[in-house]
Order: C-alpha cells, then structure tokens, then sequence
C-alpha cells in the first residue's frame, strides 16, 4: 500500500510508453514498410498474372488439385488461433501475465483472418466467379450446397471473423478514448468515431468488462470449432490418409501450436523494436515457453496416434501414402517436419534455463512456424499423390508463381501488422495498468 | 446508413441480375427489317421464313433467295428494299445482327419446344408488333425455369446445359 | 487465311463457330443467311455421309457427321464389312488432317535452292503449266512415287504413267511385302487370305501386330473381339511368340519371349513335334518336303537358339492339335528380319500342318471377283524396288519425279542414300497436302484435296470374306485452293494431246469414277436406272457382294532351307539388337501432325508426344542406366539420342524405339520432334522379297549427360522415385 | 425440353427416372488400342493440351487406358483398365461441391455444370478414380482446328472441372428422338462415342431399367466387378474381369 502513489506516477509514463509508436516514426519503419510493399506488389503482380493465363501458372496436375494454397489457407488459420488462445484462454483463466501479450495476439488474429480469406481466392479456378459461394437469392433460384465442408468452412471462417473483430474492438475502446484525448489531426476524429464516445464512466467499464467477460468464452468455443471444420475439410473426404477421425482435434491444436510460435516471434520483435523491456519481460517468454512444450507434447501425441493406427491397419490405401511420407518420395520435408515441430522444441523447452532465452524462443518459434508450414503441405499433398489408382501416382512442388503470392502474402501479412502497430496500441494500456494496479492490491 | 442500405441493396440487385446474356449494343440492322410488316401485316407465317424451327435446335435465318421469292415481283418503295436488291445484285449475304443469343453452355432446341406447343410468341413476344425488333426478353435461366416449372418440364440441370 | 475467311461466310450460315470458344462474349454476332438455301444442310441438325477411310490400306467404312458444312466427327460406317462400324484412333483423327493448320493451301512454287524449303504461292495456271511443259521435256523419263492408292485412282494413275511410260511406284513402310512375298511362295497367289480369327478358338501368332497395324487392324479387333467372347462357352485361347510385348502380345494369354530372328527355328521345332507325334495328315505332296524342312534342326538345338524351352515347343504343338480351329499368324517382328519370308513360310506350313488353309476359323481365299474399277494397279514396292529406282534416276533414266503421300527421305534409313533421287531429278512435283520431308524438296506443289473433300473409291480384296468396294464422296467443301489429283492428272493429260486425251477422255476423276461405276452398277442388272443406284451405293458406302464361295487354294510349299538370321554390326561393338516398331498412334510418321495422335499415349508406355528409348530392366541396370536419363544409341549407320523408359516386357539382347517422330518437317506438330529410328539402320533386306530387314541392325547404348521429362499418361512412370507398381487388385 | 403433361408426369413427378443409363467394359475383350480414346476427344471437344501441358502431367483424357505391369521378364503381362467417369450412385464428388456444380441427375448420371464451376476442385480430390480433369488454361486450337469442335457439347474454359458424360448430348438426342416418337430407347439405340468406336466392343451401354437391355444382362455375369468396391461408392461402371489360366 505505500506504493500507493508510484503506481499513479507510473500511469503517465505507460501512457507515454505505449502510446508512442503511434505518435513518432522513424525512418526505419518507412523503410520497412517500403520493402515491404514491394514484396506485396510482386505478390500481388504474380497473382494478376495468375489469373490472367489460368490457375495452371500453379505446380497442381491431377490427382493433387490441392496444394501450396489450401496449405497456406490452414496455416494462417492456424496463426490467427494464437490472438483468441492467448487473450481468450488466458483471461478465462484469469492469467494475469496475459496482459501486455493479448492485444498483440489479437491483432495477429485479424491480419491472419484477412489473409487467409486470400488464399481461398489464390485457389479458385474461376475466382470471378466467386459469387457462387454466396447464399444470396438469385434468378437462377440457386443455392449453394451446405453438405459441402467448404460450406460449413466458409460460414465458420466468416462467423470467427466477425467474433473475433468484435473481440478485438471491445478492449479496444478505452484505448481509443486515449489516443483520441492525446492525438491531433484527422487521426483524433477516426480515434474519436471508434471510441463510440467512450469517457470512462463507472457504467461504462460496467458494460466493457461485461461485454469482455461474455464474449471470451464465446470466442474460445468459435475458435475450437473453426479448426475442427478446417479438419472437416479433409477427414470428410474419401482421401486415403484424409479420412481420419482424430483430424479436428489435431487441426486445433496444430493451430495453437504455430499461433504460439508466431506470438512468440512478434513478441520479441516488438519488445526489440520498441523498447518495450519493462512490459514484456523474460517471465512472458517462460510462460509462452511452457505453454509451447504443452502443445508440443500434445501434438507430437496425436501426431504419433494417427500414424499408429494407420501403421497398425495396414491398409493398403493409407499405407502408400505412410511409406511416401517415413522413407518414400516425402521422407525428407517429413523429417525436417518432425524435427522441426516436435523434436528441437521438445529438446529445448524442457530446459527452464533455455524458456528464458528470449532470442532461443523467438527462434524456437520461427522454426516451429517454418516446420507447421511444411506440415500443412504434408498432410495436403502425399495423400492427394497418392491415390488409390496407381497408375496416378505423382508428385508436387509449388511453382514460382506460387511462391511470389505465398511470400506476398507472408508480406502483405507483415505490413498490415506494422501499419497496425502504428495505429493501435501494441499493448492494452487500460489493461497493462489494471494490471499494475492488480498487482499492487496482493 | 441509408447509404449503406442503398449501396448494399444495389449491391444484391447487381449480384441477383448477374446473367450471360448479351447487352443490347449495336442493335442497327443494316437492312431495317420490319416484322410487323412481314408477319404482321402480310401475315406471312413465321415458320415460311424460320423453316427449321421445327426440325432442328435453330429455328434458321431465311435465305436470301428466300426472301427475293416474294421481293423479286415488288418495287422497291423503300430504301432498305433497294438495299436488298443491291445485296441480292452483289451477292453478298446480309450480316444480321443476332439479337437472341445463348451462351455456348446452354442447350436449347426450338424443335422440342415447338413439339410440346409452345408458340413462337411465348419466347419472342409479339414481333409481328414491332416494327423494329429488339433485342429479346433477357433469356436468363430464371426466366426459363419459371416457365419450366409452370408447365411441370425438367428442372435436371442437363435438360439444358451440355 | 483472308480468302479461307471470306469463302467460309459464303458458304456457310451461321457463325456460330465463334461462338463456341471462350472470350468471345464481348463481340458483336452476326447471323449471316446462305445465299442460295442448300436443300441438304438444315443449320443445327447434323448429316451424315459415307465415305471410305484413308489413312491405312485396309479401307475401312466410314460415315461423317457433317454440320453446317464441316466435318464434325468420323466414325465407322455400321454396314460396312471391313470394320462393321468401328474405327481405330488413327481413322479418327483423318479430321485432323482435314483442318491441320499446316495444310498447303495453294500451289506452291520453289524459291531458293533447293530443300531450302522456301516457297511461293503460284496460280494453279501457271503450275499446271510448268508442270505439263516439264512432262514434255522429261518424256519417258517421269517416275511416281506414291502410297497405296486403289481403284479409280489407281487405274487412272497407271493408265497416265503407261503411256508417259513412267515408272509408277507404290510404297507403303508396313506394306508387309515380306508376307505377300511368302503367301506367294507358298499358296500361288497373290492375295491375302483372309484369317477368320472370330471363329478360330486357339490362335498362335508369331509377332503379327494384329490389334495394332498389321493389314487391316481394326476388322481383327472386331474379330479379337468375337474369339474371345462372342461365343457362348467357347473362349479363344491365344499365345504369341515375340520378343518385344507388343500392345498385342499384351493381350494374350500368354507371351512367349524368344531371340529376335529366332521365330523360323521355333515353327521348325513346333512342326517337328507335330510331325514326331503324328498329330497332322498331310498329302503325299508334302510329306516328303516337310520331313525334310522339319527335321533340319534337333529340338535341343533349336530351344538353345530361340530360348523357348523343349517343353513349351512341345505344349504348343499339343496345344495346337487339341483345338478345334486353330489358326497361326505371322508378322511384326518375325518378318522384319532377312530371314522374313523363310520364316513366314515356314508358319505357313504350320497352317497347312493344323489343317487351317480353307478351313473355318483358318485362312480362306474368296473367289477373285471383277470389281467395278479394274484392279490394274501394280503390286507394292519393296524398299529393293525403290533402291532399283534410286538407281535409275542416278543414270539418269529418269529426270521427272512426281511424289504423292509418300515420304520416302523420312520412311527410308538415311543409310539407303534415297537422297540421290532428289539430288539426281531434275525436277520435282509433289501432290501432298503438306510439306512433309520429302515433298519440302519438291520443285513444284500442286497439293491434292483432303480425302474428304474429294471423290474416290477404295477397292479391298484382301483380308476380309467379301470384297469391299468402297466410295468416298466429298462430304464438305474444300477448305483451300486446292485440286484433286486426279482431276489435276486428268487436266495435264489433256493439255499433253493425243493419244494421252483419247485413253482418259474424263474431265475430272469424279466423272472418270462415276463411268467405271456405271458399268459395274448395271451390269448387276437390276431394274433401276444407274443414278438410282449409284445414290444408293452412296448411302451405303459402297458395294459389297454377299455369297462370294471360297476358292479352292493349293498349297506349293517348297522344301525350306532354314538360314538364320544376320545382322549387320558385330556383337561386340554393337551388343544389342534394335527393333523399331510402328507407333500406334503415329504408325510410321503420318500421323504426326495430328495433334490427337501426338497425345494418344502409347498404350504399353505410356508416352506422348516425343520419342523414347525401351530398355529391358535388367540390361538397363548393367549398362548403369536410369528410366528416364538420356542415352545415346548408335549403329554402324547413325546415331540418335533419346530418353529411356524401362520396359519389362523386351528381350534383354534388344532395344525398341517407336517410329514415327523425328521429322525435319511436317508441319508445327511433328517437325523436330523426337527421332526417327531409321537412322540407325543399315541396308539389310530380306532378299527373298526385297523387303527392309528393320530389325537386321545391331546397336550399342551409352548414357549421355542430361535428361529430360518424357510427357507421360502413367504419372508415377515419370518418377523414378515412386518406381514400378506390381499391383493390380481385381482386374 | 418439355414434354405434353402425360409425359412429364412420367419424367418428373416419380422419383425414380425411366432410364438409368450404366456402362460395362469387358476387360477380357479391351485390347488397349485406344480408339475410345480419340474418339472421345472428337465428341468431347476436349482441349490439346500439348507437350508441356502433357509434361505437367496435365493431358486431358475423359478415358484413359491404365496400363499395370506384372510380373518380371520373362513372365511379364501388361494388364489394361480403361477408367472414365464411374458414374457412382453414391458419389463422392458430389456432396463436397461449394456450389452444385457436381450434381447426380434423375437417370443416373454423374453431372457436371461446367458453367456453374468455381474450380475448387474439392471434387477432384475426392473422386478415388482420378477421372476429373481440370482446365488449368483456357483451351486453344489452332486455326482452323476449332472448324471440328462439336456444337452439341461446350467448350470448356480454363479453370473448370470435366471430366466423362456418358456423352450426354447423344443422350439426349436419343430421348428426344424416341420421345418424338412416343416410344422408350431403344436398347443400343444410344451409343457414347467411345462405346461406338470400340473395334472390340469391349464397352456396352446401355439402360439399367431395361432388364432385357445387353447392359442388365452383362451386370449379372459372374466376370463382373466394381472398381473399389468397398468404398462404397456404387459405380454405375460393372467391370467384367479378364480370364485367363
């Protein structure tokens, strides 16, 4: 209690602290964001061409009418479960260590959301007609099919779109009122519009903490259900190796896994870029770092249990598709894979020396991000190349064109978060100081 | 919020009327034909100038020898009866403007449609009206399903698209 | 192309073409009316007309669906008794023979030197007239080589080069010579019998690629068809003996691998058998012969040299006296060696062994009749015949060179040097519809219409029970300016004078056809007028007179000297035996610019659009050598390189590369396209029949640096990584 | 079409359709020589892909001829197994179809609406007999090639899924044809292009509510089997097996 007024002193300096990244700019960042531009022009170059000549500017041949995109597609689903894991969960489970973590995570979610939703244009043969996949009454007097799982996909996506950026807006509104209250020029009457006249009333934190406290569990739920329809994609399917039951749950936590691992990435770069060492401190990473090696665990498990039935099964079907993957024409990216995803970070994570390596997780995650990427084109190709004719049995590796929209993409990612930095506070200042003030009250 | 509502709606309305028919540009004719003349006003029978509407999917252009049957013993009163004759001299074929289109993915026989009793004028409307003729009733698959379903016909998708 | 544009909306209704293609929508469409309405087309409803295929010599029936003026489609003509209304993939794709966009489209004059291949576009005026004042001055002195042609064409053809006293040459590549030659020897005459499969119940085929090219392969299919289950309990049981599995041998029951040449010595060792067991009759006449054939070689000895176990020479033979209506081809392979006519002869005497001359389900001879157009024509030329005409033309005998269809410079090894004709004549006329290899030498072209757009008729006696005399009628309008070659022949003649216009007094082949016709059409005295009749034939195709009784055939065989086979190269510098077979789809390189052909994927290896090596995977592995991985294979002769495809089903001693590519020219879909295999083989013949002994040259294999991606249908063929497949489930 | 009431009371109103049409290959007749397959290519209107496209393993074949080996030299066989569109009752392409493009109709047909194509190909993945074809370009022949396409069947432009109709539009014109005349199809009266090619007719069409139709009598035969059975997927294809020793 004798902290009593450090705490209050403190206030000025977060709102100095965190509010700055809007307020000044260096010429690094133009930099930056000129860079990355370019990349996202190339992207956006190569998929103007893309669709120009035709979708065949793609490495995809029959029997593998899936590939690079659907891999990208799931993945960036995946990175966008990180904001609603770590903020949802963790407020559900009253974390206190979330709070200079969950506004970060979040915004991660809406860039991923907005990415991914790209890849299902990348992918479409007839992108221009991609009206088809919306029900909305026509003259035609037709409708879409909702026994597709790409229909339940796309109602899931668009449902977790939607929650997810009322999610992020809701704790967002006290901040805005800040910024609004501190920034002039245009930016103070976009500040003030989306602060929806917030002025910190006690009802009005009533109803904030109210309508935060609803929506968290909400969007958990959304989150796990999203995922396990992304899973629905491919354990519907008659593919051999596609049709497993044990997909949904594995997708879910894949998702974490690599969400994680990008929150981790973001975490530290953020901290370096911003000289944010007082908020985000080494006890973040430890905690990230525990929780990577529970996903870890539990994804390496699942992982292991899939195979395993499949091994044990021996059917024939399924098991072309495990020979390609353990010593067959995938052996390589599937080791890579697994050592990737499972075998460093389990080596790693389990020293409490090494979760307090800020640079090592960063890097951990990178590598787990780099390994999640190649197992979503693992599970998508070799059982496409694989099918049960023989006779068409082939191979893929993604074109050119398909790499500049898949770095594109990574790009465009890339810029939205940094022009997001520059607009949003990267840490939830009314939340960082709930904090302290929680802190100081035990 | 009006805005949005209105924008919105022209939205769906644009999305709802999104069809593959032709949109009537450079309908002139060069030889300014009259319907209401021929099978208006002569009577002449649609099925003596379309002759294979009966028999094959496409009801047919008339020839020129067709038409210069009966233009032959007039005099040309008008100009475009001269054009005619100027054609038929040079002979060169008159390059119509196709007015009534279906895309290449539709199947449609005028000999089935005309065999379940239907009339030229439930499709084309009354042209023996016109004196020039439009450009049809935008054939939309809408338009054709309504009609189907009122007479109990196919709704398969592969009735009539190949 | 402007003026193909302009006709094309002359004659035709409706431009609905455009409309049929994607990214059009934007255009503005006409209707464009006929100017005179053609009482025959009604738009949007197809036509049907017969007409006679003509892109092998079996002369199969066809009808053509015509729509609006354009040929849509071809299929076999139902009536028909070739192929009773089907049709192999090579008839199939004559349409694209039809719209090639590499068709010649006018007469074409040299420009340059030549072979430099550069032309340019003359009047049919002043072509004809070079053309007729180059007859003049090479009188007596003009030579045709030609494929196959028959009928009208052929008479007319003869006739001409008669009195021109030229010298007229038929030359087909899979013109089975070596079988003519052997069926001569062996049954006095010059006909093919016609082998009843559809009713035999065993068949032994010696290499006869009976499913693929061989005489008249699709009526075979149907007869395939019908041995193998259109017999209630009956199932033709069928063994071939080869050492490449062919697309045929792939469908017997068993195939039987033997050493290339060896096919001769494998009969001799059946017959022994037959002959030790007494399991055949013969007449006096023979038995003496055939003793003596027969008993040449020990059993043992000729199962060390064949590789095909005593054992198995004896099951054959039983095999083959067990059956009710046994029958034995040969071919392919087996006549592709110097030996070629012994050997056929020798499963000749095998047929007259298991009673199978003129016998059901055996080979028949139909009564010869008078067809409506006489069958004047001359037999076919072996390569030795045109080696004999090189020679004239190199002593200058014969100046004047007129080439129609025929490619010899691509068909011919390059060892044969066939060039010194081109280099010798002093001038060149080609009638083909394109610049293939040969005719881009030529001097002047005068291109002949597409067989569909022209009239003919096909006269086939051969291989079936009843002679066919086919029509075909031009069923749309010719695209180009182009000009039948007969009418063109006929219109030379008649610039030439007496006597030529005396002995061919028609103005176009059409009237030349429909006179010959006529005397035919009444002779059958029926009461209606000829033109009745002729419509008639018309409609169906032709004429095909049932109750045709067989001839009685006897057979001459003489006493056989079995002499093995040779090759040129010695077996330590060229260490593997070559065998370049017909292509399916391209058979010997004229359906290469057919786009449809060039994707067909070969049914064994699945390749498209190129050339490939086949390699036995076990000489594959000695050599070091990977599917897929550039290798250079060179004879005495030549050399040529290519990529590898394993192919389990060869002789380990023997490589095999598909015919058909390698073109110089011939268009945008054949030219510089894979290798033509000729080039690696050397003047070996068959002496007895003057026929190319293809499989009569040896070769050696290395690998070279490189390797390139080999279009294929099998996807995991194309990968080495993923390997062979054994499985096959339930099939 | 439409048809007078009676008859559509007939097409429409029941649920089972009057015809339902199935194919059977005689695998002991197929001799592999592929006319079927240029002669669907002329029917079909189907796209030269050309060498490079042929490279990418993108060739279009609506029936292809699958070739498998057995066996090791000298006692070698090739086995051929012509594949097309199954035509299966219980599809596997069609319930996973965003938008109905894949759709079963009321004879039995496994349909694809080319102009109702997105190309997601989900169905491409999930046919086990790999006969979907994709359009990966927009189709090109070069003039005047396009002169042969046929008017009866749609060009496809690139980024569509194909693959085999059991030559619906000569279906179609049968029907018509008999519906006309006021009579059923005859049994043989429609055959698919590669059906009528076939020099050994191997392939049978023809309709399965007919019991007296050659196709009812060849499904029952001993010989007969369905490719992948146990996936449930009810081909309309009956396969009759090769005989041999």
């Amino acid at each position: 209690m004798t902290d009593r007024p450090t705490v209050w002193e403190e206030m000025p300096k977060i709102n100095r602290d965190l509010l700055s990244p809007l307020q000044t700019t260096t010429w690094t960042y133009y930099l930056w964001v000129g860079v990355l531009s370019c990349f996202v022009a190339a992207g956006a170059g190569a998929w103007t061409y893309q669709i120009q000549t035709g979708i065949g500017q793609t490495d995809l041949h029959h029997p593998i009418f899936w590939g690079s995109y659907i891999a990208s597609f799931v993945f960036w689903i995946g990175v966008s479960h990180s904001g609603t894991f770590i903020s949802g969960v963790l407020r559900l489970t009253n974390a206190e260590w979330r709070r200079p973590v969950t506004r970060m995570a979040e915004l991660m979610t809406v860039v991923a959301l907005l990415v991914t939703t790209l890849f299902v244009f990348y992918h479409l043969g007839r992108v221009w007609r991609f009206y088809y996949l919306i029900p909305y009454p026509n003259q035609r007097e037709l409708w879409p099919n909702f026994r597709s799982p790409l229909m339940w996909d796309a109602t899931a996506i668009f449902t977790y779109a939607t929650a997810s950026t009322i999610y992020i807006y809701l704790p967002l509104i006290p901040d805005f009122a800040l910024a609004r209250d501190r920034i002039q020029g245009w930016r103070k009457t976009v500040y003030g519009w989306l602060a929806i006249g917030w002025h910190g009333s006690q009802a009005q934190w009533r109803t904030l903490e109210m309508a935060i406290r609803i929506i968290t569990p909400l969007i958990v739920m959304v989150m796990i259900s999203v995922h396990s329809i992304v899973g629905f994609d491919f354990s519907m399917a008659l593919v051999p190796a596609w049709h497993s039951t044990i997909f949904a749950p594995y997708f879910v936590v894949g998702a974490v896994h690599s969400g994680l691992g990008m929150v981790v990435i973001g975490l530290y770069t953020l901290r370096r870029v911003y000289r944010l060492h007082e908020y985000v401190r080494t006890e973040h990473f430890e905690k990230l770092g525990k929780l990577l090696l529970v996903t870890t665990l539990l994804l390496a498990y699942m992982y292991f249990a899939e195979q395993l039935t499949v091994w044990y099964g021996q059917v024939p079907d399924h098991m072309a598709v495990q020979n390609s993957l353990l010593y067959g024409a995938y052996a390589v990216p599937f080791w890579f894979m697994v050592s990737c995803i499972y075998i460093i970070p389990l080596v790693t994570l389990v020293w409490p020396r090494f979760r307090q390596w800020p640079v090592g997780l960063m890097m951990i995650g990178l590598i787990i991000n780099l390994g999640m990427y190649i197992e979503r084109m693992l599970i998508i190709v070799p059982p496409l190349a694989r099918p049960r004719l023989s006779f068409q049995w082939d191979e893929y590796f993604p074109s050119l064109i398909e790499f500049a929209i898949l770095v594109g993409t990574l790009a465009l990612a890339l810029l939205l978060y940094s022009l997001a930095v520059k607009f949003v506070p990267v840490i939830s200042i009314w939340e960082e100081k709930l904090g302290k003030k929680h802190a100081q009250e035990h | 919020m009006a805005l949005l509502a209105g924008s919105m709606a022209m939205g769906v309305g644009a999305l709802y009327s999104i069809g593959s028919a032709d949109l009537p540009v450079q309908d002139q004719q060069p030889v300014r034909f009259s319907h209401r003349q021929h099978a208006g006003t002569l009577n002449i029978h649609c099925q003596f100038c379309h002759r294979y509407a009966t028999q094959s999917p496409v009801a047919g252009v008339p020839s020129m020898a067709l038409c210069q049957t009966c233009h032959e013993s007039l005099s040309e009163t008008t100009p475009d009866m001269k054009m005619l004759r100027i054609y038929w001299k040079e002979k060169r074929p008159i390059p119509w403007v196709r007015l009534q289109r279906l895309p290449d993915h539709v199947y449609f026989t005028h000999e089935m449609h005309l065999f379940a009793g239907l009339s030229c004028t439930s499709c084309h409307g009354n042209v023996s009206g016109m004196s020039s003729t439009p450009r049809a009733p935008t054939y939309e698959m809408g338009w054709c399903l309504t009609c189907h379903e009122q007479r109990g016909a196919s709704h398969d998708c592969w009735t009539c698209h190949k | 192309m402007n003026l193909y544009r302009r006709t094309l909306l002359k004659i035709l209704g409706l431009t609905a073409a455009g409309s049929s293609l994607p990214g059009c929508e934007r255009e503005v469409h006409n209707l464009v009316p006929y100017l005179l309405p053609d009482d025959n087309i009604v738009p949007g409803v197809a036509n049907w007309y017969t007409s006679t295929c003509q892109e092998c010599e079996a002369g199969c029936g066809t009808i053509v669906r015509v729509m609006e003026g354009r040929a849509k489609k071809i299929e076999g003509n139902p009536k028909h008794p070739v192929n009773e209304g089907k049709l192999c993939a090579r008839g199939q794709a004559a349409l694209q023979g039809l719209y090639n966009p590499d068709r010649l489209q006018g007469p074409l004059r040299r420009e340059g030197k030549r072979g430099q291949g550069q032309f340019r576009p003359i009047t049919w005026e002043e072509g004809l007239a070079e053309w007729v004042e180059q007859l003049r001055t090479h009188a007596g002195k003009s030579a045709m080589i030609t494929r196959p042609v028959s009928g009208t064409l052929a008479s007319l053809l003869t006739t001409l080069m008669d009195s021109l006293s030229g010298r007229l040459v038929m030359y087909e590549s899979t013109g089975e010579q070596t079988l003519r030659t052997a069926n001569h020897l062996s049954f006095g005459t010059h006909d093919l019998p016609y082998y009843d499969l559809a009713n035999a119940d065993y068949l032994l085929s010696f290499g006869a690629p009976f499913l693929e090219h061989w005489l008249s392969p699709v009526s075979f299919g149907v007869a395939y068809g019908k041995f193998r289950q259109g017999r209630p309990l009956v199932r033709g049981r069928f063994i071939q003996v080869e050492p490449r599995l062919s697309l045929t041998a792939s469908n017997a029951d068993q195939w039987i691998p033997l050493r290339p040449g060896t096919e001769g010595l494998l009969a001799i060792g059946i017959g022994q058998v037959l002959l030790r067991d007494g399991l055949t009759e013969l007449s006096s006449f023979h038995r003496t012969s055939f003793h003596q054939t027969f008993s040449a070689f020990s059993l043992e000895d000729i199962s060390t040299k064949t590789e095909v176990s005593e054992e198995m020479i004896t099951q054959l033979a039983h095999e083959l006296t067990s059956a009710n209506a046994p029958l034995i081809l040969g071919g392919g392979p087996a006549a592709a060696q110097t030996n070629g006519t012994t050997t056929l002869i020798l499963i000749n005497a095998l047929n007259v062994m298991i009673g199978a001359i003129g016998r059901r389900g055996g080979l028949q001879w139909m009564e010869p009749q008078i067809s409506p157009v006489d069958l004047a024509r001359p037999g076919l030329a072996s390569e030795l015949t045109l080696m004999d005409l090189a020679g004239e033309f190199e002593q200058g005998s014969r100046t004047l060179l007129h080439l129609y269809r025929a490619d010899p410079l691509f068909t011919l090894p390059p060892s044969l040097k066939f060039e010194r004709v081109f280099d010798h004549a002093q001038f060149i006329v080609s009638f083909s519809s394109f610049l293939d290899d040969s005719t881009s030498m030529a001097d002047l072209i005068l291109p002949d219409h597409d067989p569909l757009e022209s009239w003919g008729d096909v006269v086939q006696q051969d291989t079936i029970p009843v002679p066919a005399w086919s029509v075909s009628q031009p069923v749309v309008r010719a695209l180009y300016d182009t000009r039948p070659i007969g009418d063109v022949w006929l219109d030379a003649a008649h610039r030439l004078g007496e006597p030529l216009r005396e002995r061919v007094p028609w103005n176009t082949l059409h009237d030349m056809l429909k006179s010959r016709w006529q005397t035919v059409l009444t002779k059958h005295d029926s009461p209606q007028s000829f033109e009745t009749r002729w419509r008639e034939t018309l409609q169906e195709g032709g004429l095909w007179p049932s109750n045709i009784p067989m001839r009685q055939t006897n057979t001459v065989i003489p006493s056989i000297t079995y002499k093995p086979p040779e090759f040129l190269g010695n077996s330590s510098e060229y260490p593997l035996y070559c065998y370049p077979y017909p292509s399916l789809g391209l058979h010997d390189g004229r359906g290469a610019n057919r786009p449809w052909l060039q994707e067909l994927p070969d049914p064994l290896t699945t390749g498209m659009w190129g050339s490939w090596i086949e390699l036995n995977p076990t000489t594959a592995k000695a050599l070091g050598i990977h599917p897929g991985d550039r290798v250079r294979v060179t004879s005495g002769y030549g050399s040529i390189e290519a990529s590898v495809m394993v192919f389990p089903g060869l002789h380990p001693d023997m490589i095999a590369i598909p015919m058909g590519q390698g073109h110089r020219a011939y268009g945008r879909y054949a030219k510089g396209r894979g290798v033509n295999p000729m080039v690696l083989l050397g003047p070996s013949f068959d002496g007895q029949s003057g026929s190319l002994a293809t499989g009569g040259t040896r070769v050696r294999v290395e690998r070279i640096k490189g390797g390139s991606r080999l279009p294929m249908l099998e996807e995991s063929g194309k990968n080495p990584v993923i390997g062979r497949i054994q499985e096959t489930g339930g099939l | 079409m439409s048809q007078d009431p009676q008859a559509t009371e007939e097409y429409s109103k029941t649920a089972a359709s009057p015809y339902k049409w199935e194919m059977v290959v005689d695998l002991d007749r197929c001799s592999g020589c592929e006319a079927c397959v240029v002669a669907c290519h002329a029917e079909n209107n189907i796209r030269i892909s050309g060498e490079e496209e042929a490279a990418e393993g993108r060739a279009i074949n609506w029936i292809r001829i699958e070739r498998y080996w057995e066996g090791d030299y000298p006692n070698v066989k090739a086995k051929f197994l012509p594949v097309m569109c199954q035509h299966c009752d219980d599809a596997p392409c069609e319930p996973v179809c965003p938008v109905y493009a894949s759709y079963h109709t009321p004879e039995g047909l496994n349909a694809q609406v080319y102009n109702r194509c997105i190309g997601v190909r989900y169905c491409g993945n999930n046919c086990p007999y790999v006969a979907r074809q994709f359009n990966w370009f927009d189709p090109h022949w070069d003039e005047p090639l396009a002169e042969q396409l046929n008017p009866d069947v749609s060009v496809r432009s690139g980024g569509v899924m194909e693959k085999c109709t059991f030559c619906v539009q000569r279906i179609r014109s049968g029907k018509e044809a008999a519906h006309k005349e006021g009579r059923r199809v005859r049994d043989g009266e429609i055959t698919p292009a590669c059906v009528q090619s076939c020099p050994t007719s191997a392939l049978i069409f023809g309709d399965r509510n007919d019991p007296d139709s050659r196709v009812s009598h060849l499904k029952k035969s001993r010989r007969g089997f369905h490719l992948m059975e146990s996936l449930g997927t009810h081909p309309a294809v009956t396969y009759l097996r090769r005989l041999s020793e």
